[in-house]
């Protein structure tokens, strides 16, 4: 290119620089994992075997052709377990990160929108909250009350939002006085409208990688709620539940144990994986110039 | 490049801020930063009362009762209702509260129903194992944190830094009990280094006890305090005055210890301390699975056998840290940043 | 004065700097040549994607991750490209050294100026200076750039303005007496009067320090008040380089013709700015013959096959365009063909659309608007002109009732948004009285929303009945097309944006449009299109305009009277033309004193600046 | 243009930033290296580090009772010891004497002090007796006691108990109370017993470490008045936690694991360098229906239940072997241990015959009842005991095939307590577990048949019982037909099926190869146990 030809690159790694879309294999892998859960989930009939019964006579097996994960102290099917506890695996920590975020952008766009009295109460019931330890007291009221599992996650939704609300609440004060949401205001757009259609998409990427965040804290904060014996009924097919009670054995199967918690681990990971990757696709669509 | 009307946008800065200078402005004063120190110590006192009224009645209204404890299995009704009167767990709430309360101004916790010892003792021994196990693993993820966000900022987007970001990844998303299972596993009796049950007697002993806890808790925190470094550290590394610095000719380490780590410094701290208590509540699974008898322990103990004034105490002596761990957050980001110290808003 | 006398400070030769995208390597920028002689100023010169930061960059080695250079750069005697990172690192600084765009971010915030402007510097035993050697040294170097004060060498940077930052940065920036100083866009935060006042330092310190400074600009007459080499750069090249009297009377390039047609005069109101279409290529999409062919009018079919080469012309001129020779009549600036417009009779229709009394605002104890009394009337165009600070944005917010007066009133089509209790059907009167439109085009549409879905809030308000037809109306009103509807805003350009902002307030039908600098973002080229779209509605439907600006002559274009303000208060009003041709407040004559005036050139016939 | 990349590194700072790392990395090393550079781990010969099951808050004889008096025992040594072959062996009592069947006379051994020096004294006796007796006393045992009419010290060292009536468990009791120092808690009050305020007793052990809940550890009694301590330490440690456990075992920190949870025998059994002991266990896993709630006050409905459930598949599946079937509330070695053994064999035999495991007589029964329909039933488990929900889980899937579906709730200990035993505000159905805690074997059905008691949880109450299990409590140990009044009582009460008597487990002990173990049995802890745990000969 140059004709003196002398080179002042010194790092070859462009790679990322300009890096036009595609997908990343973690993230592929990521999708496709989420996917075969995802079967399971709307599926729960591909089981092998009836995941609840009880077959005294086959407890403790290794994996066999029929059992291919083996059995639990029961003589249950681990693999039909593990699907069928696909749901509540998935589905408690989804709908208790659901819930979590979407509780939080409501407090934290009332907030941080209509400043004030409202901004005043939800920030000082937020840092009162955030001054709480949460695994703490959802283990002491769930634990004292005996409350279950709904009381767990209610407990861990309300201790999930303080930081949430804190990081939305920036993020949308500081999109509030961005022109287009004032330029929302000055056309007339009632304020409702505005929080749901400028101020909601504006803090999206950010809502969407704190849901996945959020799911990965579930999965941690639920299993060690199971862990400690708090949380899921015992008998249910949840993968935390079957991490805490095959543990015991793990030395007659060693897969009653680990197959639910790598599921557990992977589906925590594969959902970080996602959330970050499509923040940043997000925020690159709405950023690039 | 492109003109931009930063004039413009600062004379609009947002009503909002101006506002807020205005009125912290209006209430006079002379240091900003007193003012802040004073509301956050009368909000700590609210925390703290607010915790012991919830811990409270939570445990009164829970069933059961440490009477069951105290007489066992085999107890009569009259012996369950002589213990319960004994104690004065029949009186009305407001009145065993206010004892409770007129206890507390003497620094009083009360006395364990169960282990008949005072409860700050307790408190006190269980403290002995868990404040050295809390401090040393904060720390060490606050530095390594620091160190590798810093390292893995610096070479964004290399090898290095996708393994280190996965690594994290992994860990985070690990239940803590399974980290600490596999380390116990892996250093306890695969390579038989160290001692996986109980905090051992007093001084170096202990030490050998904590150090599978401390590295399991570390690993976990370190997860965080990493990612989060690696993004704020990134994001600095991008700042003006990094590359101003740098065409400056200014040397490597003052860059990163004068610029990057000093502007970072705000937000770790702040992470720091919002780590340290979520920590307390991660930390009684750390204890179960290493067997230690420090304060997460006492207070599930505590809760099993309904001690009352162990739970009560527990928990306040816990929100107490929470307060005290807050306020030196606040102390510790006001002599870092001159800009807090005036009262301007600072993005934390 | 010729730059042969002086030795040379630095040279760059066949300087390219290379990316990648999409897997493929693209070129940023290919061959520039820059020579930069001792104790003289020279400037690049390009609009947003010209490639000149780049260059900056690439001779300081401090290109962003991802990107390579080639090409030599010599410092002195010395050859760069032969040295290790550690000596590039001791060579900026001592050698070379940069000051950036914006002052607000470039200084550390949490450590004192004076300890960095002594940071670099060390003792004669190679150590750091003492505390106080270093405080006073801090204190002489800030006496340098104009700081008189010592007590500033103790300040945090968040404690000064804007101007006094730029001066700590620049006095930190030479340190250690550097060869050659790049200051990279170093005025364009500012306001109009520090900008000269920094501009008028760096010349001053070129000269007393006997250093090359290269000036990075997008601002011609900048460039021609401190330069005596201008570099002319589009899309990743240079396409004209010569003296800056050459340049301006006489431009080879049909490029650079057009910038300087571009540039809105300040002393005249023309009737139509002059524009150039379409918009910079982006790299890896640029012409394969000359790059500015597809927006050339003098192109020929050879322009589009052949990529021209720099050739030189006599007095040093180098152009790249193979019709330069032909097209030097053309090219020639010249005013006769544009006969200056004079300005639109104020048709003072008695009844005000907008009218303030005493209208204040306060923020605890800062005064932003100190009772300011104006008056909008139908179809006229009314400036409100100021520095940073001096409360236009507030006053124009009020108009609009983004912002509540402290006290005063304001009156918007016969409702006073000062008084307590507006009904819904008072707002419905303001809201189509008057709608504003916003500075940055960047943050003006909601990155997450089509354009269609911004131009459907106001239309849905209104109540319109065939909102589609109606949303292709409002875009083709501002001469953009139905199908830009689906958009979403990253897909725009930055004057594309702003029409879709201008559209946007123009769903509600309003009267007056309130535009709060909204052409101060754009490149030149650009600004015209938006400033020719603002006059053709104002004839065409009547609109009122407050147009909120710093730039006299932006103002001069499109306003008809003016309000001067500074501090909160208006210092002067009174028609465009009489304010700026004979301003009569100390401040106003400061504000059109401070516009650059090109340096004075012995020979220079055509003479811009304003005598006073 | 508007480059966001990061600025390229130089060398150098990265070079920087790998030197900070590996500074701190090296420091973690070395914290690590120098944490097990201590490290000997090498087991002394005459240590014993052993994992049970509970570790009290409080070594006060008033707050601990069944295997967790294995500790206390030891240091507060009581007037007599039980041995393995079932008797009371004389210790601080030289002598008992029983002139009455409602007195007891102990002769004192003389000369004996407490570890502090000062000495033992008949007064010492009495305060340690009384302090279970009243009815508000604070004390877990203090059921055994309630039959104790007063404690009289009648001699320089003697003492006499007068029982207000008979009480064939007494002697056992005496076996199981630590004595303590009057003068020492006069001193120290109701801290005696905390880790700063350790309890002394005569024993041949001392309290050296005590952490509440977690671990005590004792060392020899040098002013001894008996046979020298067998260990220089003796370490209880009590984690809470499955694989706390399974990891203290694998790394071979302890010597061994007592009562350890069923949930884990496999895992234990695979162990290497570890043998397992077993004996029957003092304990009854059953169903309990409260006989006072609808459906569970329709016998019929008992009934089906009864028959619907496979025992069997619950030794096999849940215990995986480890127990044998309940055909009563009370195992059959401790019936038979003084009574005539065919007998008893044979009345076992026709229980059980009773608790066939039969659908159509469960479809039968239930159709004949209140809810021919079935109906679905809430059962309450303790989250502790995994072995409870597996069991409820187990006999959800029998009773689902009769109409009747089962739900299982995990409870923390305290909640399930409450409910289940003082409130008695569960739905009516209930699996757990009841642990006896004296030898003689009408201590389990006492507790579980007559009215009042504690873990009477079906609220059962039939005269006839009541009065057979008074009769048996006022015969001598001596009368043949004890045990018949006993047996009798059970099948009467058997008829009403207020339980469903499932199984008994057994009792393990997994200690390391280098020590033999001898005469264990479920009551290992009411013996001088550490005489049965020796070392083996290298």
């Amino acid at each position: 290119m140059s004709p003196a030809g002398i080179v002042l690159a010194r790092r070859p790694r462009a790679r990322r620089f300009l890096a036009g879309p595609g997908v990343p294999p973690g993230v592929a892998a990521a999708a496709l994992f989420l996917g075969l859960v995802a079967v399971w989930v709307v599926a729960p009939g591909l089981a092998p075997h009836d995941p609840a019964l009880i077959r005294p006579g086959d407890a403790y097996q290794g994996p066999s052709s029929a059992h291919l994960l083996g059995t639990d102290p029961l003589g249950r099917d681990v693999l039909s377990r593990l699907i069928d506890g696909a749901r509540t695996a998935v589905l408690a920590p989804l709908t208790l990160a659901a819930g979590t975020i979407a509780v939080s952008t409501t407090l934290a766009v009332l907030a941080g929108y209509l400043r004030g009295w409202v901004d005043a109460v939800i920030s000082r019931v937020v840092d009162v909250l955030y001054s709480i330890p949460a695994l703490m007291v959802a283990i002491v009221i769930v634990g004292v009350t005996g409350g279950g599992f709904g009381l767990s996650i209610i407990v861990l939704l309300v201790f999930g939002l303080p930081a949430n609300v804190r990081v939305l609440r920036a993020a949308v004060m500081e999109r509030a006085a961005l022109p287009y949401v004032e330029a929302a205001r000055t056309l007339g757009v009632s304020t409702p409208r505005i929080m749901l259609t400028q101020l909601v998409p504006a803090i999206g990427p950010l809502v969407i990688t704190s849901f996945f965040l959020q799911i990965t804290f579930a999965i941690v904060d639920l299993s060690s709620l199971s862990f400690l014996g708090l949380g899921v009924p015992p008998g249910a097919s949840d993968w935390g539940r079957m991490m805490a009670e095959n543990r015991a054995t793990m030395s007659a199967n060693f897969f009653s144990t680990a197959a639910p918690g790598l599921c557990l681990a992977a589906v925590a990971v594969s959902a970080n994986v996602l959330g970050d990757w499509l923040y940043t696709r997000y925020e690159q669509a709405g950023r690039s110039r | 490049m492109s003109t931009t009307g930063n004039e413009a946008a600062r004379d609009t800065a947002g009503p909002a801020t101006s506002d807020r200078a205005a009125a912290a402005h209006r209430r006079g004063g002379r240091s900003p930063a007193l003012r802040m120190l004073a509301t956050r110590s009368v909000g700590a006192v609210a925390v703290l009362l607010a915790v012991t009224v919830v811990v409270f009645l939570f445990v009164h209204l829970a069933p059961g009762g440490p009477e069951q404890a105290l007489a066992g299995r085999e107890a009569t009704p009259e012996q369950l209702a002589a213990i319960r009167a004994r104690y004065g767990l029949d009186d009305p709430l407001w009145q065993q509260y206010l004892r409770y309360l007129g206890a507390l101004t003497h620094l009083d916790l009360g006395t364990s129903l169960l282990r008949r010892e005072p409860v700050t003792r307790s408190i006190g021994q269980a403290a002995g194992v868990t404040a050295p196990l809390v401090l040393i693993s904060w720390l060490l993820a606050a530095v390594a944190g620091t160190a590798l966000g810093m390292f893995t900022a610096l070479r964004a987007g290399s090898r290095l830094d996708r393994v280190v970001l996965a690594l994290t990844v992994l860990a985070a998303s690990t239940p803590v009990f399974a980290t600490g299972l596999l380390l116990a596993w892996v250093f306890g009796i695969q390579l038989d280094w160290l001692p996986v049950l109980g905090a051992g007697r007093d001084g170096g002993d202990r030490a050998r006890y904590l150090v599978l806890p401390i590295l399991t808790t570390t690993l976990v925190l370190l997860a965080s305090s990493t990612r989060f470094a690696r993004v704020r550290i990134g994001q600095i590394l991008e700042e003006d005055q990094v590359t101003f610095a740098r065409a400056r000719g200014l040397s490597t380490s003052y860059v990163l210890v004068r610029i990057v780590l000093r502007n970072a410094a705000v937000q770790t701290i702040t992470l720091s301390g919002a780590v340290l208590i979520a920590m307390l509540g991660g930390l009684v699974v750390v204890e179960q699975v290493f067997a230690l008898p420090g304060l997460g322990t006492l207070l599930v103990t505590a809760i099993g056998a309904r001690d009352i004034p162990v739970i009560q105490g527990v928990t306040l002596v816990v929100a107490v840290a929470v307060v005290v761990v807050n306020l030196v957050v606040d102390l510790l980001c006001l002599a870092v940043d001159p800009r807090m110290r005036r009262g301007l808003e600072v993005d934390r | 004065m010729t730059s042969r006398i002086s030795p040379t400070a630095l040279v760059a030769t066949g300087l390219s700097v290379r990316g990648v995208r999409g897997g493929a390597p693209v070129g940023l920028t290919s061959d520039v040549d820059i020579e930069v002689p001792a104790g003289e100023a020279v400037a690049i010169v390009g609009e947003s994607g010209s490639g000149k930061s780049l260059t900056a960059r690439a001779l300081l080695s401090l290109l962003p991750r991802g990107l390579a250079s080639s090409g030599t750069i010599r410092i002195g005697d010395r050859d760069v490209s032969l040295l290790d990172d550690a000596e590039r690192r001791r060579l900026r600084g001592s050698e070379l050294a940069f000051v950036m765009q914006d002052p607000f971010t470039m200084l550390n915030p949490l450590e004192r100026c004076g300890s960095q402007v002594t940071a670099a510097l060390r003792g004669p035993d190679g150590r750091r200076l003492r505390k106080a050697a270093a405080r006073d040294e801090a204190v002489r170097r800030l006496a340098e750039v104009g700081i008189a004060d010592p007590a500033v060498a103790d300040r945090y940077p968040f404690e000064l303005s804007g101007g006094m930052r730029q001066r700590v940065a620049i006095a930190a920036a030479i340190a250690e007496n550097p060869a050659v100083l790049i200051a990279d866009e170093p005025t364009t935060a500012l306001d109009v009067t520090t900008q000269k006042e920094i501009l008028d330092l760096l010349e001053r310190l070129s000269r007393s320090h006997r250093m090359g400074l290269v000036l990075i600009t997008h601002d011609l007459r900048v460039a021609f008040s401190v330069c005596t080499r201008i570099y002319v750069m589009y899309a990743g090249e240079i396409v004209e380089a010569g003296r800056p009297v050459d340049v301006r009377n006489r431009p080879r390039h049909p490029y650079t013709a057009g910038l300087l047609r571009t540039e809105p005069p300040l002393d005249r109101r023309v009737h139509r700015l002059a524009r150039i279409p379409g918009a910079v290529p982006a790299p890896g999409a640029r012409p394969a013959g000359c790059r500015f062919a597809p927006r050339c009018g003098w192109a020929e079919a050879d322009c589009h096959d052949h990529h021209p080469a720099l050739t030189v012309l006599p007095l040093d001129h180098q152009v790249r365009c193979r019709r330069a020779d032909e097209l030097t009549e053309q090219l020639r600036p010249s005013r006769t063909d544009e006969p200056p417009e004079p300005a639109v009779a104020c048709a003072a229709s008695d009844r005000a659309l907008i009218r303030t009394r005493a209208l204040r605002r306060t923020y605890g104890p800062r005064v932003a608007v100190a009772g300011a009394d104006i008056e909008v009337h139908a179809g006229e165009s009314v400036g409100l002109v100021g520095e940073s600070g001096s409360g236009k944005t507030t006053l124009a917010r009020m108009l609009v009732g983004l912002t509540r007066p402290s006290s005063g009133s304001v009156e918007v089509g016969g409702v006073d948004l000062a008084s307590r209790h507006l009904s819904s059907a008072d707002w419905a009167v303001v809201r189509s009285t008057a709608q504003m439109a916003f500075q940055d085009p960047y943050s003006t549409l909601n990155p997450h929303r089509t354009i269609g879905a911004a131009l459907r809030d106001g239309l849905r308000l209104v109540g319109a009945e065939d909102i589609h037809r109606r949303t292709d109306e409002l875009l083709e009103r501002v001469g953009l097309s139905g199908d830009h509807a689906r958009r979403m805003p990253a897909q725009l350009s930055g004057g594309e944006r702003q029409r879709v902002a201008i559209a946007r307030a123009l769903a509600r039908s309003p009267r007056v449009l309130v535009c709060d600098e909204i052409v101060s973002a754009l490149d030149v080229s650009v600004q015209a299109h938006i400033l020719n779209l603002l006059r053709d509605l104002q004839v065409r439907l009547g609109l009122s305009l407050v147009f909120i600006t710093h730039d006299l002559a932006v103002a001069r274009q499109v306003t008809d009277r003016i309000y001067v303000l500074k501090d909160g208060e208006i210092v002067e009003q009174g028609a465009t033309g009489d304010v700026l041709d004979h301003p009569r407040h100390p401040y106003t004559q400061r504000l059109v004193a401070s516009v650059p005036s090109p340096r004075p050139d012995p020979g220079t016939e055509l003479e811009r600046g304003k005598p006073a | 243009m508007t480059p966001t990349c990061l600025p390229p590194t130089t060398p150098g700072v990265s070079h920087r930033a790998r030197r900070a790392v590996v500074a701190v990395l090296t420091v973690a090393a070395t914290l690590l290296a120098t944490a097990c550079g201590s490290s000997g781990e090498g087991t002394e010969s005459h240590a014993l580090r052993l994992l049970v099951p509970f570790t009290p808050g409080v070594w006060d004889p008033r707050q601990v009772s069944a295997w967790p008096l294995s500790g206390l025992l030891l240091v507060n040594e009581p007037l007599t010891v039980y041995q393995p072959d079932g008797t009371n062996a004389p210790n601080l009592a030289e002598k008992v004497e029983q002139p009455s069947p409602t007195q007891f006379v102990y002769t004192l051994r003389p000369g004996v002090t407490f570890s502090d020096g000062t000495a033992f004294t008949a007064e010492d006796v009495k305060f340690s007796f009384e302090l279970h007796m009243g009815e508000d006393a604070e004390s877990v045992s203090a059921a055994y006691w309630r039959s104790v009419a007063s404690v009289d010290v009648t001699g320089e060292n003697q003492v006499t108990v007068t029982l207000s009536e008979p009480d064939a468990q007494f002697p056992y009791t005496v076996s199981k109370t630590p004595i303590v120092s009057k003068a020492y808690y006069a001193a120290h009050g109701d801290e005696v017993g905390t880790s700063t305020v350790p309890n002394i007793g005569t024993g041949p052990y001392v309290f050296d470490a005590f952490t509440a809940y977690a671990t005590t550890t004792l060392v020899p009694n040098p002013g001894y008045w008996g046979p020298k301590a067998t260990y220089d330490s003796i370490t209880l440690e009590t984690p809470k936690d499955d694989s706390a456990r399974q990891l203290a075992l694998q790394s071979g920190e302890v010597d061994g694991i007592y009562n350890p949870p069923l949930g884990q025998l496999g895992s234990f059994q695979a162990l290497p360098g570890f043998t397992s002991h077993e004996g029957p266990d003092l304990s009854v896993y059953r169903i309990a229906f409260d006989t006072t709630k609808a459906p569970f006050d329709d016998p019929a409905v008992r009934r089906a239940i009864m028959h619907a459930i496979d025992r069997q598949a619950l030794v096999d599946g849940v215990f995986g072997g480890n127990a044998e079937l309940a055909p009563t509330l009370v195992p059959e070695s401790i019936t038979a241990r003084n009574a005539d053994a065919a007998a008893v064999a044979a009345a076992y035999q026709e229980l059980e015959a009773g608790l066939t495991h039969d659908i159509a007589a469960a479809r039968d029964a239930l159709a004949h009842s209140s809810r021919p329909d079935g109906f679905t039933v809430e059962v309450p488990v303790q989250s502790s005991d995994p072995n409870q929900s597996l069991i409820v889980q187990t006999i959800g899937q029998d009773l689902a095939e009769i109409g009747i579906t089962v739900t299982v709730t995990a409870q923390d200990d305290a909640t399930f307590l409450n409910a289940v035993y003082a409130e008695h505000s569960t739905p009516g159905m209930v699996v757990d577990s009841w642990t006896g805690s004296s030898p003689d074997p009408v201590n389990m059905p006492r507790n579980m048949l007559m009215p009042g008691s504690l873990g009477n949880i079906a609220q059962y109450a039939n005269p006839a019982v009541t009065d057979l299990l008074n009769r048996y409590q006022s015969m001598s140990p001596t009368d043949p037909e004890r045990t018949a009044v006993l047996l009798q009582a059970l099948s009467t009460a058997q008829q009403d099926v207020p339980y469903v008597p499932l199984l008994f487990p057994k009792v393990f002990c997994f200690v390391r190869d280098d020590f033999a173990v001898t005469d264990f049995d479920t009551l290992w802890w009411m013996t001088r146990w550490p005489e049965h745990v020796t070392p083996a000969a290298p």
